[in-house]
């Protein structure tokens, strides 16, 4: 498959007909909280076959897995936060914000290249489902002690104000800011549920969870297309240095992906693919909300803009195909 | 027979949905346990809130309260737009059937 | 130019969706067929009413009238607190732009 | 199939995902409408499926049924209300509003009994869905009646205001409230139109409403887990001689059921057992609105702690397979 | 298949429910926005289903389907409106409004008559999806351009006021509000993916676009009889007039469709009938919020009551089977 | 410690959804960028607005704004109301949380 047929995913085209009909003034628009509601839908979908094939899964592979999905959520935003503090350009509690984003998975992206790689014909290991789950949380956390350290280093340099107590940490927050965000909680009982439940019983739910998935799937990205290109507008106000971030990032974190997946996983072409869209793709629905209360310094039209403004649509059209040469090509297949 | 009011405030809060439990608890602290929540969309300096996905979705909060009630929610809802949260609360004198 | 207004007032009505049909049925006796429904969610004496079911879902009823309908109103209102029922109504006075 | 297994079905296993999400304060919430919409959904589904299968049922058994439910319909409240005056207890208008709630059903709880047999391979009668449909009603009128003489008797033992009328009992209105419900409506239209419309057309609309109905039962009783955890906070509140009601009063109506199904109705243990949950089951959709507007004086926060955080959770972990057994110890099989 | 039995076939059994429940005074309602994301699906799957037949349709018959259509829409607004300016009968304003409404289509009929043709088994081409598409966006043209002839002849009626600009004619906002409206965009958008995408593709989507379809088509019918009743309240204000041309249009409209599918484009009976559903049935979703703006001196409440109150459930009810009768008598088969 | 507020004035306009686009453009021409949006049901004089198609559904705009501000944008809800457009419009005085 080459890379123009990629586009040709339903999948993806509808993901570009909800840009083309916003660039377009169109007033089509999705009913409120059908959006949200869909997305609860891929997520227990996506859960539930992610734990009936991990159950028949070896154990040390998707240890391994975990493992290495659990660095990559802790690595790559670092690397982010590197990148954006580079000479000061964005202020600690943005570049904090932004970075988790960028450790953490979106969800839909991810989907999309499962439907890529479904419509192509080519196989794919179910390792990255769980570690999509693993990796929702870690860099939740990174970005809350980020902008924990910058709070403590600001207060730092502040004569102190008899009576205003020092900015703590609190372990017990931040890891339930992290565990306990509903799209973690969702997919990851999903996935034990697909584990428990019996194959009879998982047999009478897999036509609601497997056969209309790449339909609701298409209407999914239909409305994300639509928020997606509504974004496009704050382009201006979020500036060309977070602008080349949100394209910059992606490229550096599906590398990453690519090697855990081709060499310190060794799996297929297909399942390397989905672990470079692990690293590449950012979150929009689980970070966001953590970081609103968590980082109330740093400004949400930020981030929005960069994940599903910038980075999305750049995975959904140009990062797929691309980690999919990337991988076959490093593999050496 | 002409109708009996009371004299009492309408503090309306409008922030992002992510606060939602927070402020709730908040509120609870204080004692006050009568609110009504709207769903609303928006658009203000966090950029636009069309709530779509859980992060860009705003609320609106309206309590309708005692003067004496008002400062408390007033002063605890100061403390968070100095933590730097975005929340616009304001006020309305009320007249409520008794 | 200067912006033409004149003064009236805003009832709002808090409370369960059961009561909906019902309401409307009383404001259109009494000569009201102009209001405007938000569906909400609370909590309060009768515990959360959190949208989820027909039963815990709440309606506010946003009513612009002339403060002589608004007798008519608070007066019907008042019958309904009487036997009972759970509403919360209060009233603002507002200029409406004519 | 052991008591234990049948709390792996999927739809059991995704309601405890939701009692638990909210237990740990998790964020995970369904957006507004959707819980209705998919309420909406299941009992068309029911209904398709009840009329199309009772069209080809036997009439004198169906009759029966039908007698049998509104029997019951009627008993259980009166049971129920006996007990919650046992010495006064509960004031008379709590009681009325409360015991009308346990005489009508629970479509989910139902629904989930039938999930337990199907996914266990047991056979079971269809005529407990006609009874279903029967039961919403003659308990909502129980209830208005009881509140309506308790209101006489109050203002009997009160002296008489001049111009003020005593209460009446408005029949006409007492019969909308119960019959024009709208999950009544929906239930028995939808009976209505899978009994007369062709298979041929039927089979077109199975697939919506047959084969995707135990997915979208997970997704409902996730929702319903999520909200059923939120009343456990009112348990303070509501006293323990509610709570204890809410245990208590579906062991008395389920074991009407078993008996009912079996001696009375001659079915087989499946059926019984359903019909043992029409009669422990507490309604949430119907009965609420009801007698939020009959009984304004019952708090309503009573009644949905009871059938939505006691009675709901008890049935579906604890009474349905507690009842199948009861079912089968009872008629010797 | 007689008449009579079109009536059970189960879309039109669960709009006859819908104004049933409605009219005794039923609460079942359906939640908000449910109604317009099950639109939002119809759209799409009849815009996937219609592109990926289109795609292997002759040219030369699409390209004359496209041409009448466009035509029929031109022509029956300006037939409706004749009709309603009949001795000054309907201001202009109101009159260009409801014509417009009356040349555009509603898919929602048009889906219904698809439903009764693939329940009695009678084939169908499918340019008439293509020809549905088309002609929504005509009519809205004709409407603006009427009234802003209206608008034109009051104010040359008028004395000059200084200073005051008359209202001129903007193409591009016309054309814009006709074609940019968010149906129009879903529908020809989901053709050209139905076209693009390769079969194997298509095929995954088609679990949730073809197999569920006509189950969601009931729930969609059971909303639009419920909202179809509440408008009959309004029938007192429409008056008499426009109420008999709510009936008197639709049977011009369908027979102008009649003449175009048998005659010009000798398609087969049950196409014939599809295109005469174009022609007798009224948009209520495309075109009243073009209306509302771009004629803000007509009367909301008219059209609705119109569109949705009369001629939706006439077609429903009596049209469908009517035209095609009336198909069958004219081709002669 | 004593709360701190300052005087405003909160708009609110209800119409239909259709013309929510354009409003919003016009406010921004204005220079208004801060604003919550209801998705709403009604009754009036245009009929039953039950916001179950995209025509039927009603938008109440609730805006927060200076008295300045205030004068021009009723003046542009003024314009919409001449030509015809269904538009209520009406306003508050109130004290919000500096
Ligand atoms: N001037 C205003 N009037 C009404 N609502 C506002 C105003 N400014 C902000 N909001 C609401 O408050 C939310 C957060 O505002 P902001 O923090 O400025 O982004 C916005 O999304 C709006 O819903
Ligand atoms: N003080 C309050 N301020 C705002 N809304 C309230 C207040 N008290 C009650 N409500 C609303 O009115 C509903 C019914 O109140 P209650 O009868 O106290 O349960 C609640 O669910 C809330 O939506
Ligand atoms: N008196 C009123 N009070 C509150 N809302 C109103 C009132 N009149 C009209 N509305 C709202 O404004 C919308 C349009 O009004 P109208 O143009 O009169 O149909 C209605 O659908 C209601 O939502
Ligand atoms: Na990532
Ligand atoms: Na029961
Ligand atoms: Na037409």
């Amino acid at each position: 498959m080459s890379g123009f047929d990629s586009l040709l995913i339903p999948a993806v085209l509808f993901f570009a007909l909800g840009v083309f009909a916003q660039l377009i003034k169109s007033d089509l628009k999705f009913p409120e909280g059908m959006g949200k509601g869909i997305s609860l839908y891929l997520l227990m979908a996506i859960g539930l076959k992610g734990g009936a094939e991990l159950a028949k899964a070896d154990f040390g592979l998707a240890f391994q897995a975990i493992f290495w999905a659990f660095l990559m959520g802790l690595v790559i935003p670092l690397i982010g936060y590197a990148l954006l503090r580079f000479r000061d350009r964005i202020d600690p509690f943005n570049a904090a914000a932004i970075t988790a984003h960028y450790g953490s998975v979106s969800a839909a992206t991810f989907l999309t290249a499962i439907a890529f790689l479904e419509t192509s014909g080519i196989a794919h290991e179910s390792y990255p489902i769980i570690m999509m789950v693993i990796m929702e949380s870690p860099a939740i956390i990174v970005g809350l002690v980020l902008a924990m350290l910058a709070r403590k280093k600001i207060a730092a340099s502040k004569p102190k104000v008899a009576g205003q107590e020092a900015p703590g940490l609190d372990t017990g927050a931040l890891l339930k800011e992290a565990f306990t965000n509903g799209s973690v909680i969702l997919l990851m009982g999903a996935m034990v549920v697909g584990a428990l439940a019996s194959p009879d019983a998982m047999a009478k739910v897999y036509p609601f969870s497997n056969e209309i998935f790449m339909g609701v799937l298409c209407l999914f990205l239909l409305d994300m297309g639509i928020e997606a290109a509504k974004r496009i507008k704050s382009f201006k106000s979020a500036g060309p240095t977070l602008v080349a971030f949100g394209i910059i990032m992606p490229l550096i974190g599906g590398t990453i992906g690519v090697f855990v997946g081709i060499t310190l996983l060794d799996l297929s072409v297909g399942g390397a693919m989905l672990v470079a869209i692990l690293g590449s793709s950012a979150s929009y629905i689980a970070v966001p909300p953590a970081m609103r209360y968590g980082v109330p310094e740093a400004n949400p039209s930020f981030y929005l803009t960069l994940t599903l403004g910038v980075t999305f649509p750049f995975n959904v059209v140009i990062g797929i195909p691309m980690f999919y040469q990337m991988a076959s090509w490093y593999s050496g297949v | 027979m002409s109708v009996v009011t009371h004299s009492e405030k309408v503090v309306q809060i409008i922030t992002s949905s992510s606060l939602e439990l927070k402020l709730i608890d908040t509120l609870e602290d204080i004692g006050i346990y009568g609110y009504t929540i709207f769903n609303v969309r928006g658009n203000g300096d966090s950029g636009l809130q069309d709530s779509h996905i859980e992060g860009d979705t705003n609320i609106l909060i309206m309590i309708v309260l005692s003067s004496e009630s008002y400062e408390a929610v007033m002063a605890a809802l100061s403390k968070y737009k100095k933590k730097g949260h975005h929340l616009m609360a304001f006020s309305v004198n009320t007249e409520v059937l008794s």
